[in-house]
């Protein structure tokens, strides 16, 4: 009840119509026209800064992820019942999610300067907020039984998640792991920002020049690299699950 | 969201009847709907729109709707799909509007104060332009253009005026091509530019005058550590367009709002509060020509 | 242990070291294209800038009578958050179980589906919302269209995700008592799979509710273009006290999140 | 505990061979063979026992006349109706017939015990009522006199997962009572249940064999149980069929095949009364 | 199977009272008594089993040895040490001691057979060691060893949850073998095992406790079985102590009295060897 009130409000507070939505399709229709046909000749100049992109976004990703994962350990209630320390970290791990990537940008670039390096550390902190508050939630979510089966045996509780939770959550993990450097390699904007270049950089120009045709390009370029990352997290969770 | 008070004692409430002249798909706004993009070489960016609401609404009798964009791309798409009546738009994406996506037509140059290349400081002489420079650290071998051959150069987005297309252009001219003979990083933000100078990462950058204004907080001592070796011909102000189908009654009362609103003491303290536009004056297509030819002149044809 | 047919089989150890060097590889690649430059000049005195700013928080910007302030500032961007969550959570659910694997046979099905939200997540943000200005013009109705889209696009893949991991058991129970897909669906997966869809909507409300840029692009007010600007302006005191109010208004959220969760799950 | 519950064989036509297993086999995808070529008929108010040692294929057996597990070759047959290749409406209603409990118990655990029974009967009704939880009084009163059936009532509105494993092997033993089928597939129903419950549900599915003429398969490790309750015990051993006969053919020597060595008189499990 | 296993008596000090039970209560957060005021003492080497009906508090009660439940009164002391005021690292030793064999076996299904088995023996060894999956060969052949104790040998490197039931069942018999502990807590064992390894997992048990001395409690439902391996047989009801005896004292009256009711001679499951 309380959430259908909620919800009038924001509809009415935000002016949302449907009938706004639908009067306006045609207009949307005419601007995904013009992305056709896609102009191919851009192809080989996108081509250098989407390896470039990927490149940033395999170190980011993966340092982020290697950090999320004691953190998201220390995190879930399941392992860590004390909430002297998984409070605290949840409040850490608020902070890190809620700084905009536009503010770590200005400080990587004070700090570390313009490139690649400034990039990677954007979007590894990007990545160890997404990944480290997914999996500490999956954590908590496991089946209790190997958790208590360990406890019986008298694990230590780092046995105990070797054991008993990587087994269990480590399919989320790769699956959040996977999902975050989608994430990064297709807005990665961000990297345009640091002046690490990349393909966010190229998207912004043809969009400021009006060159649709040459945006969908580097859709299409970045959905093949999204479906591949897709393939290859599809292969490996069916492996895992 | 809409001004409140409408006094309608403005003679133009029956809008509509009047434009004799006007073509029958003439736009008469009953709402205006107004986007702006702060120009990038203001000095004090606010994102507000309220007060400007209530300035053109009392002027013009009729609800305003003023909304802030930091991207002029969506105001032009929004203004060539009609959703946005009135737009503030920089230089370079005012012709794109005009010229590539005819969506938009000319009304007013907006003024500001002239900058001394001297000081880096404001002059009292209102003006309809403004420039970009290249700087150079203060100890830098690189005295002129033709030194910056071989160097590494940051721009601003090549859709820039006054981080790429004015400067690589007349760079062009200087016989360096922005594309070969110079090691192009684009930066993006004026004020991470100047950073990156700073830091050594590039010999020279490109930028409005005077972003170094802008990092002043945080070194103090920029003006002496740095130095201008190029200025820029003159860069028109930013616009403020209307979409094209705009009834011609309507246009000039839009234009003469805009200007009474800057005449107005309280009104003119507002705009310069928030906008740094210090007056507008009648604008003229033929003003932006340069920035055709400059545009053309980076290999940035127009369609 | 000297059986061989009880150490692992050869095959699968091959191509477990066939991927590990292919990794690797890609790996050593990735990382040739990080140039440490060290510590920068600027580094210091940026720094000490930007700390300075946090540390005295521009208040006169929480409450400003004429409007325009943090406070109504975080209002907006809640309200499209609130909306632009919700629409999503819902619209994205047939979508999540057209994608999940484990609910057809047919896996061509279940990969058309996948293919359909990859296609959605792939469009950047700003084309997005370009889109829904042209079509509603700017404001908060095309600001909660564009969250919409990408949280359709992340939300589905989540969902199906979970859904591919749930317990098979239930629904071996339910297929045996001849129910149908949706019977399925309604009696043995959704009570398994809410505590996750939930956690994963309020995870995306919590995105949205930072995603300022793309409120910021949309003009649909929202904290996201002062913010957009203080940071163009390097106005850190103003960065500050907006980032302040963006910490509250989450962990708020999370707290009331976390309550919710406790008395669903 | 006098309720009887009444099975409407539905439809009405006589299935005479009730089950028909012809050449099937299954090899899982891990190499695994399940099921080694079995050809069996079962008919119309048959009690069946099936016996083997653990991994024989007891389970498999069940759950391929169901295809909830697809066969690698062969074809089955219930009730005239090739299971392994009808559409899938058809293949529902035979499901829908076919009631099944669970060696896993396959309980939503997150769902209150009375949902757990209803999501039986939602083959009966539209799928939009179901999905609403508008089931019919009768349906819900159904319900509750199963789970009155396996003495469990009081915890109709409990969650599955607050019960004892014994209790919730008896929701599962609810959720096929109140499905009403023509033919019930029980994969080892008491194995974690006290020796009380065992002769009630036991008892209950007997009943419902005689009474109803339901046809019952049940997957059985306690042979003195097989020999009192089956008209016909079926003895698995590695995917194969090893023995099928009466109980009273059901010797030790027969079990001592089955199990696939000499059975100690002490070893089997009670096999003295 | 000729393999023995050895149980090394850690420590050496002798546990004359292993296990005691003092005004032990726990009510569950949702208000259901498990257990109402237990008082018992355990003596090394006994061989306890717990009978009762379902739900009458068999789990909760062996759960609360090894803490795995808190308790919400009284208190119990495990070889002179109080695990309900324990520390963590103190409460762990005494639970590498502690064997317990789950009612639903608990294997982490994603894992091998092996691992799930070498996880018994982690207490054993430093964290580093056994995260890193470094097992002294010695553990490794332990656990195979178990594993074909229980003749599931050849599914070594098989995922849990390739087995079937049965199978899972002894794979959690297993890692409770490997981990050579001083007290055996098994929770229906032979639940779902067929009559052959139900006997031999009995006996083993019964082996275990009488040549190591291993004090052992098992939760059964077979009153046969019951009374041939035990040498103490307690009743729980509605989570109290109802009988406590020797096998022979465990008359057909005793039973009636532990499962609430008379019982007919024919509802005794296996009573009659
Ligand atoms: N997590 C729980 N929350 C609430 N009640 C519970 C919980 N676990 C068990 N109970 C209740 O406590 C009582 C004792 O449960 P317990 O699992 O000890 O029974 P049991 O004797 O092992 O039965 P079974 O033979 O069926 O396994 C039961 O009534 C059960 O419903
Ligand atoms: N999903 C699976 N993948 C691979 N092998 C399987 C799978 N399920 C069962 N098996 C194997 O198939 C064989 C038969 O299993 P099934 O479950 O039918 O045995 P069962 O007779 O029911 O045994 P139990 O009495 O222990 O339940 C076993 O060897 C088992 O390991
Ligand atoms: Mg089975
Ligand atoms: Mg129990």
């Amino acid at each position: 009840m309380i959430f259908i009130v909620v919800l009038v409000a924001c509809s009415i507070h935000t002016d949302a119509t449907p009938y706004q939505l639908i009067v306006g399709l045609p207009e949307m229709g005419k601007l995904l026209r013009e992305m056709f046909p896609p102009d191919w000749s851009y192809l080989p100049t996108i081509w250098k800064p989407m390896l470039e992109t990927i490149q940033i976004a395999i170190v980011g990703t993966t340092l982020g992820a290697i950090l999320a994962i004691p953190v998201a350990l220390l995190c879930a209630y399941n392992v860590m019942p004390r909430k002297l320390i998984s409070l605290p970290m949840r409040t850490i791990l608020n902070l890190v999610r809620t700084i905009p990537d536009l503010l770590f940008a200005s400080i990587f670039v004070a700090v570390f300067g313009i490139g690649p390096f400034a990039g990677m550390l954007a979007l590894l902190f990007f990545s160890f907020g997404i990944i480290a508050k997914l999996t500490f939630e999956a954590i908590e979510a496991i089946d209790p039984g190997p958790l208590e089966a360990m406890t019986a045996v008298g694990a230590s509780r780092i046995q105990v998640i070797a054991f008993g939770v990587v087994p269990q959550a480590l399919p989320y993990f790769v699956s959040y792991l996977l999902y975050t450097f989608e994430v990064n390699v297709r807005a990665a904007s961000v990297l345009g920002l640091v002046g690490a270049g990349g393909i966010g950089l190229l998207l912004d120009r043809s969009l400021g020049l009006f060159r649709y045709d040459r945006a969908s390009i580097i859709i299409l370029l970045t959905l093949v690299i999204v479906l591949a990352i897709d393939y290859g997290s599809n292969l490996l969770r069916r492996k895992l699950l | 969201a809409c001004s409140s008070n409408v006094s309608n004692n403005n003679s133009a409430s029956t809008p509509g009847t009047d434009g004799t002249k006007s073509e029958s798909t003439a736009y008469v706004p009953t709402e205006l709907k107004v986007q702006f993009v702060p120009s990038q070489n203001a000095d004090t960016l606010e994102a507000k729109a309220k007060p400007l609401e209530k300035l053109l609404g009392d002027k013009l009798g009729i609800p305003v709707k003023v909304t802030v964009s930091p991207d002029y791309n969506t105001i032009v798409e929004a203004m060539s799909s009609k959703q946005v009546d009135v737009g503030f738009l920089p230089p370079n994406a005012y012709v794109l509007a005009h010229d590539n996506r005819k969506a938009a037509d000319l009304l007013l140059q907006a003024q500001r104060y002239g900058i001394d290349d001297a000081t880096g400081k404001d002059t009292t002489e209102k003006v309809n332009f403004y420039k970009s420079m290249i700087v150079v650290k203060k100890d830098s071998p690189i005295k002129s253009l033709a030194d910056l051959k071989g160097k590494k150069i940051g721009w601003q987005n090549v859709t820039s005026s006054a981080g790429y297309v004015y400067p690589a252009a007349e760079l062009k001219k200087a016989g360096v091509d922005p594309d070969t003979d110079v090691q192009g990083v684009t930066i993006k933000g004026h004020d991470a530019a100047i950073l990156a100078l700073l830091n050594g990462q590039v010999d020279a950058v490109a930028v409005f005058q005077d972003a170094r204004n802008t990092v002043k907080k945080e070194i103090p001592d920029i003006f002496e550590k740095t130095r201008v070796i190029h200025y820029t011909a003159k860069i028109p102000n930013d616009t403020v367009s209307v979409r094209s189908d705009m009834d011609q009654a309507w246009r000039d009362k839009i234009s003469q709002a805009f200007i009474d609103i800057a005449k107005d003491p309280k009104g003119g303290e507002i705009i310069k509060e928030i906008y740094t536009h210090v007056g507008y004056e009648k604008g003229d297509d033929k003003n932006f020509d340069s920035v055709r030819e400059y545009a053309e002149a980076v290999g940035q044809t127009v369609k | 242990m000297n059986d061989p047919t009880l150490r692992r089989p050869v095959g699968s150890r091959l191509r477990l070291w066939a991927i590990a060097i292919l990794l690797i590889i890609i790996y050593i690649w990735a990382f040739r294209g990080m140039q440490f430059e060290g510590l920068q000049g600027t580094a210091k005195s940026v720094s000490v800038a930007i700390l300075d700013g946090f540390l005295h928080p521009d208040w006169s910007f929480v409450y400003i009578p004429e409007g325009e302030d943090l406070l109504r500032g975080l209002l907006d961007t809640l309200v499209i958050s609130i909306l632009g969550t919700f629409v999503s959570a819902f619209v994205c659910l047939p979508f999540a179980f057209w994608a999940s694997s484990n609910l057809t046979r047919l896996r061509p099905l279940s990969g058309s589906g996948k293919f359909v939200l990859s296609v959605i997540r792939v469009f950047p943000e700003m084309i997005v919302a370009i889109l829904f200005i042209k079509a509603v013009g700017p404001g908060s109705f095309a600001g909660v269209l564009a969250l919409g889209i990408h949280s359709i696009g992340m939300l589905a893949k989540l969902f199906s995700e979970t859904i591919e991991s749930v317990d098979h058991g239930p629904q071996e129970a339910l297929v045996a008592c001849g129910a149908n897909r949706l019977q399925v669906i309604f009696f043995a997966v959704l009570p398994q799979v809410i505590p996750q869809f939930l956690s994963y909507s309020l995870y995306r409300f919590e995105i949205n509710i930072r995603s300022a840029t793309t409120l910021g692009l949309v003009g649909a007010g929202g904290i996201g273009t002062p913010l957009l600007f203080a940071l163009q302006m390097r106005n850190w005191n103003r960065v500050g006290v907006i980032l302040l109010g963006i910490v509250v208004l989450i962990i708020l959220t999370d707290l009331i999140s976390g309550w919710l969760r406790k008395r669903i799950v | 505990m006098a309720v009887l519950f009444s099975f409407h064989p539905i439809g009405g036509e006589s299935w005479e061979q009730m089950i028909e297993f012809r050449n099937v086999s299954k090899t899982y995808p891990n190499g695994t063979k399940g099921l080694n070529n079995i050809n069996l008929t079962i008919k119309e108010g048959e009690m069946v026992v099936i016996v083997g040692l653990s991994g024989a294929g007891k389970s498999t057996l069940l759950r391929s006349i169901n295809r909830l597990h697809d066969i690698t070759s062969g074809d089955i047959v219930v009730g005239g109706r090739s299971v392994t290749s009808t559409g899938s409406s058809e293949l529902r209603r035979i499901r829908r017939d076919i009631g099944m409990i669970f060696q896993s118990f396959n309980l939503v655990k997150r769902s209150t015990v009375l949902r757990n029974v209803l999501s039986g009967r939602v083959g009966y009704h539209s799928t939009l009522r179901t999905v609403l939880g508008l089931f019919p009084k009768e349906d819900v009163e159904l319900a509750l006199t199963a789970l009155e059936r396996v003495n469990i009532r009081e915890k109709a509105y409990s969650r599955a997962d607050e019960l004892s494993g014994g209790q919730q092997q008896r929701v599962s033993i609810a959720r096929a009572l109140a499905q009403e089928a023509k033919i019930i597939l029980a994969d080892e129903p008491v194995a974690s249940l006290d020796p009380l419950t065992t002769r009630q549900v036991m008892d209950d599915l007997q009943r419902i064999n005689r009474e109803m003429q339901i046809t019952t398969i049940v997957n059985l490790h306690f042979i003195d149980l097989a020999r009192e309750y089956a008209t016909r015990i079926i003895g698995l051993r590695a995917g194969a069929v090893v023995f099928d006969g009466t109980p009273e053919e059901a010797t030790d020597e027969a079990f001592a095949e089955i199990y696939g060595r000499a059975i100690k008189h002490d070893e089997l499990l009670g096999v003295g009364s």
